[in-house]
């Protein structure tokens, strides 16, 4: 089976338009995502993980939570707010791309935050003294706390885009797998499961690791290149 | 971007479909010659459960359903959500197991007879217990045989026609029994080794599909109009004849029966 | 000339346990205050406290008369600090020593002018390029010490700056940070262990104890007079007799010790004391030599117990009818013949001869009770 | 309808024995797999991350790139190996929770995996080489190891559960959602919003938010009890 | 007293640099050996491959004459080591103290009693139930201390143990560790900046540069007798004139200087050559007073340029024809007048004349042509 599916992979790529469009459209949708939970989730994870405040064992148990947010409810949650009888629904957005990088973004935010805010939190607090003592200006002082933290910031992001990108229930709900439309990789393999189709769900999963190991690759290799140690 | 993502200029037709409709590939022969013969709509489907397609009506993020719960579609079009129901085609559902029978369900007279002897024997029966067109169905063969399924041999999965197949194919040493749909039955059939359709053709099988409109009513944002062409277009001979053509060269029989109008 | 930092009432707790109380303590704008005391006295909190990285639970800190807090950016830019345990930022040598530049937007060329001048003022030009987390401690001194004085900060934080330098590059940016502070009139406040060190590049000396200042004043002053017997044994005096003053002649205090002898001082005192001379302030001479110019009234006929060689100098204990430790370098030791039992006269200086009160004075007898200073010397 | 759904949580916690042994189940399959992910995961988590080795950086790479393995796949994999005709078919474990906790065991290791070994790599050298010098062995420095970084271990943990019990792709197709089986909180959410049932989805949703918070703050308050800083 | 540790031909390099090259290296049972050495000269990485926590790129490291490897827990079991910048283990003061007994499973009370026995021992008794990551930098390096010597050790290494301590401690602690060598006989590998720690402390000096070992030997030998320009300014010696053999007389060489003057020594050795003098050596008296006893034909009259003063002493820079430095205590600058322009008779030992070679000898020349030392000195 295994065999079968390589070869379906390669042939799905070479022959497949469509599984190429389904491949950037899943690349974008979560890549939109992360990025945004990126932006988002680090800055804020770094302000939560350089200071020590009351309430803060709190909300870091409740980013952790938000770990644990089952997909299948967020796209729930997300579905009644775009939904057209929804808050939001004069928007027209349900059943589009936004809808689903609004759903991956949520279930990013946690898992990229709450990351991100051990790491910081791990920096030795000498670090952030000696640079304020040079002169580092608050925003200064924490990109040294970023920089120090970096690694965990990278896990953070590809843990974030882990979940997103290997998520199906959430973006089901919001994106509805509309063919040509929202299709991801993820809804197109649970369509092929659901179909019996097991090889060519299993070839598109080949393909959604080789992406995500080529990726990882060269973030490590970009991470090498301004870094050592 | 991807052209393929834009959206056409036409109206955006949102179809809430049951899986098994969708699943069957009936839509990849609708969808294009509906097209062809007008180009202003796109159609999109959307293929959930019986359930949550009529939930997706009741909250305006669909415009047409395509189900087959006939007492449910009622329900919804009496509290205004709906304008009609319409038909459109039927199949049946079929009594499946594995090949070698040992219920004997397919010498039954009837399909209740069937279900009770299975539930003698306390063989295997996966339910999809998902209120669905199907689960609605085998629910009142039941009913009409006057048992009352119990745990140990009967198992109630909560999913769609695809999966409980599967299920009922992985159950035990042999495999289990359950009532599908034909089209899903067929379309699946491959995948399925050591299955067998083992009883049909009791009337309690019949498994009608309507379309219902959602009403303009309850949801100002729907587009009548293109609602009321996708509909009409299935009722016209074209649709009725897509219908009737579809999975012939594939079965050797067509999946659905056009009925609309009848 | 006047005060650039004041500091007033400062109080800081560290899980609940006050590490700092500092009534008052100004620094003068271009003077070099040492900060000198035990560990665990407080030093570095009050270093980083008035270097505004951290802010104190109360009090305040003036800079040119005027309140400032930690987010005070424009103020701090003024000063740098190199801390005990310097953290070395990720990158090469360079970028670490360019930091605080790159901070101020300095234009790219002059950032790399600054930063080799301060390079070679640390000897690192030869380590430039190296990743500055891969260094051996010494090196990654220097780095630190570069990277603070390469901003030519108004006011120079150093805490105990020197720690893993090795002779001679200590003695280099000893040297170094006169001249620096001399040309660029930097204000520097330097914490360290070595009374040498304090004495070498401190106008003035604090000594702080139990997070409280006990004894500040110019140098030469605070290491000649000390105020009590704590800061007296932190200075290194290892002559502490205790005595009873018994009269006065010569415009100071006569000393009856407790273990007999009478010791003529400079300084007026009464009731019980303690008489501080330092080692080195005790010469030896042959018995009955010839007077020399400056006498003193302070001779004493000694038996040497035992010459020990301590580093580049002899330790010597001497029996005076009280004990007596005296310095002497190895080719006096070896002229004078100062061997166990030789007899020899003893002399120090009226001057030389410090008093202090016998006990602490009341307000801070508990804070001297434990001090460290004090259960070390007596175990000893 | 988020009102709507919190009562209607209450009142299944109150009234429905049911929703408890999803809950428990829920609880036990996941709470199985995530122990097991850390048996496993943080020990080899630990060695690689203490450990420069030839070929550490590509198996750095294939780790992250496990977190992004989509359950759906995770779930077809495991069924084709247990199904009738796959190779453990024999076992007959197609359907059980010991197949749903194979199918969480694989998705959760990467990410606990991946979390421990950049966690443990940014172990000071120095922690180590100290301890050594103290006469520690092999499995006691690495004890140092796990101590330094035991805030990211934690994480690790915290986010493979947060993982695993949110998950439902791989659960659903291995262990089927048989009701009073195999239905996990996941899988009911998922039942009931296929049969449009939006407020109880939430509802459970709720409940499973709930556990994971209280499961946070204990952990973190067990956390603070052995530990500061 | 055999050879306990023996490494031989040592190499080690990080990122393809070559930081240690040690042919040959011997630590003798019992013994205290101090390395010295500029920064980055290779002595604490010498130290880890030593203690076993870190292999060297080659070479072996024999114990009791078998060659040993990082892996043998056994063997590190008899070290301890407190690093250059100690790491502290989260947890109390006794935690950390504690954590190598644990690590040795002994019984709970052995470890309690151990452990209090040690935190008085650097005293740390207050400071038992404290978080030991929330101490200042001395109380840390207290802790550390403690941590190692707490296990009685058999090997000691001790790298820069005394940095951050304050003088108290630091006297004590030596004192300490003599005590428990004596009685424990434990070997210990001392790495200091400081002379007089080594002098004090050390049976034998290695002095270590650029990864190799330049000279080592007994501590007063290595003390007295440099072996090249290079290890004579690393110890101290002040003085360093060039000078040209010209004959010998009462067994050593005579030396006419560069600058003139013609110095005797004890040493012997033709051509150019460097007197080396430390500047405690000299000795300063009244133009034309009494012969002493110990009579040297090293006699000077010299006028003093300038005095200034060091620390507890005063260093006087003397115009002999040659530059000369020397240092007094302040009462004989007092009593013997020494103000600039003032004439004095300087004298030295023909003992303290060092001779060492004019030229580091050819294998060791490039090693020492940017050696940290000269530089410095060069441009003090
Ligand atoms: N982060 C912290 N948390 C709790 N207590 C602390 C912390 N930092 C320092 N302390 C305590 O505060 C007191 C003062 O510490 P500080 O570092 O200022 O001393 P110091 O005078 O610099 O000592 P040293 O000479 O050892 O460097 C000490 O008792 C120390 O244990
Ligand atoms: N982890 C490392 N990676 C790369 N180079 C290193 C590393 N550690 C030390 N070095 C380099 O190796 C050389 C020797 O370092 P080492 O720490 O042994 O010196 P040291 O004699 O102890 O100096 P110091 O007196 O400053 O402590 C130095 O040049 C240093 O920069
Ligand atoms: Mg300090
Ligand atoms: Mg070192």
């Amino acid at each position: 089976m295994l065999r079968e599916s390589v070869s379906e992979a390669v042939r799905l790529l070479l022959t497949d338009a469509e599984v190429w469009s389904i491949i950037l459209r899943s690349l974008l949708v979560s890549g939109t995502a992360v990025l945004m939970a990126g932006l988002v989730g680090i800055p804020l994870g770094v302000v939560i993980g350089m200071h020590r405040f009351r309430g803060r064992g709190p909300l870091v148990s409740v980013i952790n939570t938000g770990m644990a947010l089952p997909p299948v409810v967020v796209g729930l949650v997300v579905f009644m707010l775009l939904s057209r009888s929804g808050p939001l629904g004069s928007l027209g957005l349900l059943y589009s791309k936004q809808a689903m990088v609004v759903a991956q973004l949520v279930l990013a935010v946690p898992l990229v935050l709450g990351i991100t805010v051990s790491g910081v939190s791990s920096v030795p607090r000498e670090a952030l003294t000696q640079a304020r003592s040079l002169g580092a200006s608050w925003l200064q002082t924490a990109l040294v706390a970023v920089s120090e933290a970096r690694v965990l910031l990278l896990v953070a992001i590809v843990a974030g885009m882990g979940r997103v990108i290997a998520e199906v229930g959430a973006v089901m709900m919001v994106g509805g797998n509309i063919t040509g439309e929202t299709q991801v990789m993820t809804t197109a393999i649970m369509e092929e499961v659901r179909k019996g189709n097991f090889a060519p769900a299993l070839a598109l999963g080949i393909i959604l690791l080789t992406i995500a190991f080529a990726a990882n690759g060269l973030m490590a290799r970009l991470e090498q290149r301004t870094i050592d140690t | 971007g991807c052209s393929t993502d834009d959206n056409g200029a036409g109206a955006r037709l949102l179809v809430a479909s049951t899986t098994s409709t969708y699943d069957s590939g009936l839509f990849d022969a609708l969808l294009p010659a509906f097209k062809a013969a007008h180009p202003d709509y796109d159609v999109v489907v959307n293929a959930v459960g019986t359930g949550e397609a009529l939930k997706l009506g009741e909250s305006c993020d669909a415009d047409v359903l395509l189900v087959h719960a006939p007492a449910a579609e009622q329900e919804f079009v009496d509290a205004g959500f709906g304008v009609e129901r319409r038909r459109i085609m039927y199949n049946d559902f079929v009594i499946v197991g594995p090949e070698n029978d040992a219920a004997g369900v397919a010498s039954a007279d009837s399909a209740a007879e069937a279900f009770a002897r299975i539930a003698a024997g306390g063989f295997g029966f996966v339910s999809r217990g998902d209120d669905s067109g199907t689960n609605k169905a085998e629910l009142r063969i039941w009913e009409s045989a006057g048992l009352e399924p119990s745990d140990g041999w009967y198992r109630t999965v909560g999913q769609g026609m695809g999966a409980t197949l599967r299920i009922a194919l992985e159950t035990g040493a042999e495999g289990a029994y359950t009532l599908a749909d034909r089209g899903t039955f067929l379309s699946m059939r491959e995948n399925l080794p050591g299955m067998a359709i083992l009883f049909e053709g009791d009337p309690a099988l019949y498994n009608q599909y309507s379309a219902v409109a959602v009403d303009p009513g309850h949801c100002p944002e729907t587009d009548v109009a293109a609602a009321e062409t996708f509909i009409e277009w299935l009722e016209s001979d074209a649709g009725q004849q897509t219908i009737a053509d579809f999975g012939v060269d594939r079965y050797g029989r067509s999946l659905f029966v056009p009925n609309a109008g009848d | 000339m006047g005060v650039l930092i004041k500091a007033s009432q400062i109080r800081h707790a560290y899980d609940g346990r006050s590490v700092l109380n500092i009534e008052d303590l100004e620094v003068m704008r271009g003077e070099t205050l040492c900060l000198l005391g035990p560990n665990g006295a407080g030093k570095s909190t009050l270093v980083r406290i008035l270097n505004l990285v951290e802010a104190p639970d109360s009090g305040s800190v003036l800079f040119e008369g005027k309140p400032v807090k930690p987010g005070c950016l424009s103020t701090r830019r003024r000063m740098a600090g190199v801390f005990q345990h310097p953290h070395i930022f990720r990158g090469s040598v360079r970028d670490n020593v360019a930091y605080g530049l790159k901070l101020r937007r300095l234009p790219r060329r002059e950032v790399a002018a600054l930063t080799d001048d301060a390079l070679e003022q640390l000897a690192l030009e030869g380590l430039g390029h190296r990743d500055a987390r891969r260094l051996s401690r010494g090196e990654a001194q220097r780095v630190a010490l570069a990277r603070a004085v390469v901003v030519r900060p108004e006011v120079l934080f150093l805490d105990e700056p020197a720690g893993n330098l090795d002779a001679a590059a200590r003695r280099r940016f000893l040297d170094d940070l006169r001249r620096i502070v001399r040309r660029l009139d930097t204000t520097v406040i330097h914490v360290t262990h070595s009374l040498d060190e304090a004495l070498s590049t401190g106008d003035r000396i604090a000594i702080i104890k139990d997070g409280a200042i006990r004894q500040a004043g110019p140098a030469r002053q605070v290491y000649n007079s000390p105020a009590d017997i704590f800061t007296a044994r932190f200075l290194g005096y290892e002559n502490i007799l205790p005595g009873t003053v018994v009269g006065e002649a010569a415009g100071g205090a006569v000393v009856e010790l407790a273990d007999g002898g009478r010791v003529y001082t400079r300084s007026r005192m009464r009731g019980d004391v303690n008489v501080c001379i330092r080692a080195e302030e005790v010469t030896l001479h042959p018995p009955g030599e010839a007077e020399q110019v400056a006498a003193t009234a302070n001779r004493f006929p000694g038996i040497i117990w035992t010459v020990e060689p301590s580093g580049s100098a002899h330790s010597l204990v001497l029996d005076c009818g009280f004990e007596l430790v005296a310095t002497a370098t190895r080719p006096y030791v070896q002229e004078l013949g100062l061997v166990p039992g030789a007899e020899v006269e003893v002399r120090f200086d009226e001057a030389a001869a410090q008093l202090v009160p016998a006990r602490v004075p009341r307000g801070q007898a508990g804070a001297a009770a434990c001090g460290e200073g004090e259960t070390v010397r007596e175990r000893a």
